[in-house]
């Protein structure tokens, strides 16, 4: 790892010092335990504070269209995807940008620690082995153990699309993705589907930091600030929390890149995913469409074939 | 307890009369249901109201009458967003929420003894009739010394309230000069862009305040020309446009570092402004 | 007594469906129905849109928020398009809709998807009783998105 | 003053009758503060909850008032509706935070009916913290994590019983209710030991007003914000900000005025009819925040607007710390306009 870091601030620095690029976007050691923040480095004397381990949880590419300049980003798999998905749909100038790629072996959620340890005063990072000091008790866990929801079904540990590669590859598996989660819940009743869902939009505080977070929510207007028409009341509540995930999910089916920032994001823990990922699982299963696997291609949905599947028609 | 500051009263819209050519601008004369709401109306000229459309929301809106106008309230829009649009087609006869009056008003008890030079742009001009026509009322003429209003338009045709600008011409009580950007058929009076008309007219600053309402390149540039006919800043005076919710201070979006122009504003004076940051 | 019994018949539950029908089409098959005088239930509430692929998903979900009971989105037969390609993209569209607010808990029933020629009087009249049949069977719109009726608090709350 | 837990939860649950009693409860995911019926209910040791009480006189979704159109006519009417509150395990952070919202939803010139009938029919039970978190630094502001200042009765667990202090009249209406001893020596003495704890992290902020004053066009802002992603986490967890729209729903010829909860970090909070935006980019709007928290508000009422409960710091999704943030803000150079 440290290997990793080393060469990432080398790379920083060799690309800001030429002048290649006007900032390097990567994560530094954030203010709390096992939290990385996203750092901007805009001349060599800063890169020292680059860092990249199992906390550096963000996806930098929400940032890349909105920071002026040539840029390069620090970007791990899913970063990449959502870089690719970017350029197909023309938000980013690539020769702007400059990717430093590197292999992820997955994120650590906090919330598993925060739940049986509570707040975390100390902890440290050490051969895939995290020790906790919390508040509650001191506890050590397998890195695996850990492991982000997301990362758990990563298969795209590996940028897609990168402008150095630093660091090993990640061996994948060439096995169709399987979707446990979302057969898991496909496989419940529409009322129990109902309830779940019922009971995650009820935590739902429409801070919009999902929205934010995502590197693929750039609409200069979303719709649920639009005024004219007026597509949600200024109600808070699970019904109009469903409309505005759902209509938000439904304008990223075919694109979303499965990262898991929005969920990450959620300050109350909403499991936004489970309705990202029904999509996912919808695309891939109905059309063979991963999003953002490469920078050229269009996103599902702005494609055709004159047989796609209609079984969703009425009988008559 | 006070009276719940965020319920309307109701008025009458009696008159809905598009006020210029491009028919973007209309003007609402609405008219009090009640003494009582009347008496609790009392305001002065400056201060603005916040108009409910019912069915599309509530915007400010500076009040175009004077205290001296009873009976009605008037309010001249600009058709640009959900409410002033619903405004624009409403029928005569509907029933508007209202609530004010809001903020702070040009100061008149300083104006007192002294000349004023009313210098107005465009569609700002509906808080200048106000206080324009406070100051000719009969009640109210004797205070002030000479009155001028100084008034442009891009054309004639956006000039707002041309009858009383007629009425204005030949009234010996004020001296009016009215001109518009660029040579029109028919048109007779002055060409020009306010600021050069401004200088061209030179209104003398001694013992005199100067009022100012306009677009932001107009005023940009008429300060510069007050600044050069010695009008300190104190003396200069203009009202603030900002994106208001609550019109009570308190819900927080129309604040200039420590003043909400709801209600430390909308008027404040060059002085005041200078010592608040630029971000407006 | 007999005035409360007369009105309690006449109350048999009608469902409201806000009905999206493309303008080159299916609306067409529904005048065509109409100049044909081909009888279907008067549930439908019809907005014409100039494609299938007009449809923005919001519609759907601020029709369902609104209160319809259901919501039909009719088109032109691919390979019909007006615009060549517009109801095929939007069919696509069409299946992840239906399939994101099933997982979601809404009634499999209460959004349908067709495909209605403009010469399908007959065919337009006969997926309306469907739909009707099969939203009527459902009862009101179950409020998983439902906000009005109560000004926009919690629906259940 | 003492009481046992076991008697404090008999005069609880006698409370429900009367009140509509709001306590801690834990939701799974974190403590939420909910109406309860029963003491037993009641989260008893918890650091504070996800988002600030502050909700209970100003909801994040809210009638103002309700309409009917009828021809062109128009019938207008209050929602406001007032009951009797009693607001339990409030956190010394959280009762600064509501004196602070006081100041704001009465000023010098309006009285916000909705929040301050609400606020004047509740009593506010406070509950001293004897665990502090690492985002805890509300020490920074000068409010000790077992203070009473904002309660109208404070408590402080003991373990088998509370310390109770009467801090208000309405406190002492409800202290009357409860049957009070004596603490021993040995109680007092812990007690003592509670009430001088501070929270190890702290911020210096005794001269960061004076030094904002001349921060305005400073570059500190250039580069504060970039990380941040403008969603309002923050906002919405803070038990001071108090920022909202006012809009309207509608359903055919009737519709209510509902005020939400809004956020400076939204980027159309500011936007004119016109189109002109004077808080048109994350700088300005950052500018605000710390502004408004740090320097407006003390030049307007006297204090800072932050009270160190740490919510933001816990719940923002790219960890902006408001400590560092203000701390860059001491340390940063100035320039000579």
């Amino acid at each position: 790892m440290n290997n990793i870091i080393n060469d990432i601030r080398d790379k920083a620095r060799q690309l800001l010092a030429e002048g290649k690029v006007d900032v390097v976007i990567g994560y530094e050691k954030g203010s709390l335990p096992l939290k990385a923040t996203p750092f901007f480095a805009h001349s060599p004397a800063e890169v020292d504070s680059l860092i990249w381990d199992e906390t550096c949880e963000n996806n930098l590419a929400t940032y890349v269209a909105k920071t002026p300049g040539k840029k390069a980003i620090v970007a791990k798999g899913c970063d990449s995807r959502a870089l690719a998905v970017l350029l197909q749909e023309n938000q980013l100038v690539r020769d702007d940008l400059y990717i430093i790629g590197v292999s992820c072996t997955g994120v650590i959620d906090q919330r598993k620690i925060v739940a049986e340890v509570g707040e975390i005063l100390e902890a440290g990072i050490n051969d895939g082995k995290i020790s906790v000091k919390g508040m509650a008790g001191d506890k050590e866990y397998l890195f695996a153990e850990l492991k982000d929801a997301t990362c758990q079904t990563c298969r795209y540990p590996n940028p897609v699309l990168e402008d150095v590669h630093l660091g090993e590859t990640i061996a994948v598996s060439q096995e169709a993705p399987a979707f446990a989660d979302v057969i898991a819940l496909e496989e419940q009743s529409a009322g129990e589907r109902q309830d779940y869902f019922k009971e995650q939009m009820s935590k739902c505080i429409r801070c919009y930091a999902c929205r934010n977070a995502c590197p693929l929510c750039y609409c200069q207007e979303c719709f649920v600030d639009c005024n004219s028409p007026r597509w949600l009341t200024g109600g808070v509540n699970r019904a109009e929390n469903l409309f505005f995930q759902a209509g938000r999910v439904l304008h990223l089916a075919g694109r979303c890149v499965d990262c898991g920032a929005c969920t990450r994001a959620c300050p109350q823990g909403v499991d936004i995913r489970a309705l990202n990922r029904k999509m996912t699982k919808d695309v891939y299963t109905m059309y063979n469409h991963e999003a953002g696997i490469s920078e050229d291609g269009k996103p599902a949905l702005n494609e055709y074939t004159t047989n796609d599947p209609e079984q969703f028609l009425v009988k008559e | 307890m006070q009276q719940n500051p965020y319920l309307p009263i109701t008025m009458k819209l009696v008159k809905n009369l598009v006020e210029t050519e491009d028919r973007l601008i209309n003007t609402f004369t609405l008219e009090f249901m009640n003494k009582q709401d009347e008496e609790n109306f009392k305001y002065m000229p400056g201060q603005f109201a916040e108009l409910s459309a019912y069915g599309h929301g509530e915007a400010p809106f500076g009040i175009a009458t004077s205290p001296t106008e009873p009976g009605i309230l008037k309010f001249s829009v600009a058709k640009v967003g959900c409410v002033s649009n619903a405004l624009h087609l409403m029928e005569e006869g509907t029933m508007v929420g209202v609530r004010g009056p809001m903020g702070n008003y040009y100061p008149i008890e300083q104006f007192k003894g002294k000349n004023v030079v009313i210098i107005g742009g465009g569609f700002a001009f509906t808080t200048l009739r106000s206080l324009a026509k406070y100051m000719l009322d009969d009640k109210h003429r004797g205070d002030y010394g000479d009155i001028t209003v100084i008034y442009g338009a891009r054309n004639p045709g956006l000039l707002l309230y041309k009858e009383e600008l007629a009425e204005w011409e030949n009234n010996p009580n004020i001296n009016l000069v009215t001109t518009i950007d660029r040579p029109a058929e028919g048109w007779t009076k002055h060409v020009g862009f306010i600021p050069s008309i401004t200088e061209q007219i030179a209104p003398s600053s001694v013992d005199t305040y100067a009022v100012v309402c306009g677009p932001p390149a107009m005023i940009k540039f008429t300060l510069p020309v007050l600044e050069k006919l010695n009008f300190p800043p104190e003396r200069i005076y203009t009202s603030l446009e900002m994106r208001m919710k609550c019109g009570l201070g308190i819900c927080g979006r129309c604040n200039i570092g420590t003043e909400y122009v709801c209600k430390d504003g909308p008027v404040f004076s060059m002085a005041q402004l200078k010592e608040l940051p630029n971000e407006y | 007594m007999g005035e409360i019994q007369v009105e309690a018949e006449n109350k048999k539950y009608e469902p409201k469906i806000a009905a999206f029908l493309c303008n080159w089409c299916s609306y067409a098959g529904a005048d065509l129905a109409g100049v044909g005088r081909v009888q279907y239930p008067a549930t439908i509430r019809t907005i014409r849109v100039p494609c299938s692929g007009r449809i923005n998903p919001l519609y759907v979900l601020k029709a369902m928020a609104n209160g319809a009971d259901g919501v039909l989105v009719s088109g032109c037969h691919p390979g019909d398009c007006h615009y060549i390609s517009g109801n095929y993209v939007a069919r696509r569209k069409f299946a992840l809709i239906k399939s994101l607010l099933n997982h979601v808990g809404l009634e499999e029933d209460r959004i349908s998807f067709s495909w209605v020629s403009a010469a399908e009087g007959i065919r337009f009249a006969e997926v309306v009783k469907g739909v009707t049949e099969r939203v009527s069977a459902l009862g009101p719109n179950n409020g998983i998105f439902k906000v009005v009726d109560d000004g926009g608090a919690a629906a259940d709350e | 003053m003492k009481i046992s837990k076991e008697k404090f939860g008999q005069a609880f649950d006698a409370l429900v009758a009367d009140y509509k009693v709001i306590a801690p409860v834990s939701d799974g995911s974190g403590i939420a503060f909910t109406e309860v019926k029963s003491f037993s209910d009641v989260k008893q040791d918890y650091l504070n909850s996800k988002l600030p009480p502050k909700a209970f006189f100003f909801p994040q979704h809210e009638k103002l008032m309700s309409y009917k159109k009828e021809g062109k006519d128009v019938t207008v009417k209050s929602e406001l509706k007032v009951e009797n509150t009693i607001l339990f395990g409030i956190r010394p952070c959280d009762a600064k935070g509501m004196l602070l919202l006081d100041k704001v939803f009465k000023n010098d010139q309006y009285t916000d009916p909705y929040y301050y009938e609400r606020r004047e029919k509740a009593v506010i039970i406070g509950l001293g913290c004897t665990k502090i978190a690492p985002t805890c630094f509300c020490s920074s502001f000068e409010i000790s994590p077992a203070g009473s200042e904002g309660s109208d009765l404070f408590l402080i667990d003991l373990g088998d019983s509370y310390e109770v202090e009467v801090v208000t009249e309405k406190g002492k209406a409800l202290a009357d209710r409860l049957a009070l001893a004596e603490l021993t020596a040995d109680e007092q003495a812990l007690v003592d030991k509670i009430k001088s704890a501070e929270t190890p992290s702290k911020i210096d902020v005794s001269n960061t007003t004076s030094k904002l004053d001349k921060m305005f066009n400073s570059p500190y802002w250039d580069t504060l914000q970039e990380k941040c992603l403008g969603c309002n986490v923050c906002s919405f967890s803070c038990p001071t900000c108090h920022c909202f729209d006012i809009s309207e729903e509608v359903r055919k010829n009737e519709g209510t005025r509902v005020r939400t909860w809004d956020a400076c970090m939204a980027p159309l909070f500011t936007l004119h009819g016109s189109g002109h935006n004077p808080r048109d980019n994350k700088k300005t709007r950052w500018r605000q925040r710390l502004m408004h928290k740090f320097n407006y508000f003390v030049h307007n009422n006297g204090s800072m607007s932050c009270v160190g409960c740490g919510r933001c710091i816990k719940s923002c999704p790219v960890n902006m710390d408001i400590r560092q943030v203000v701390d860059g803000a001491n340390k940063a150079e100035l320039v000579v306009e």
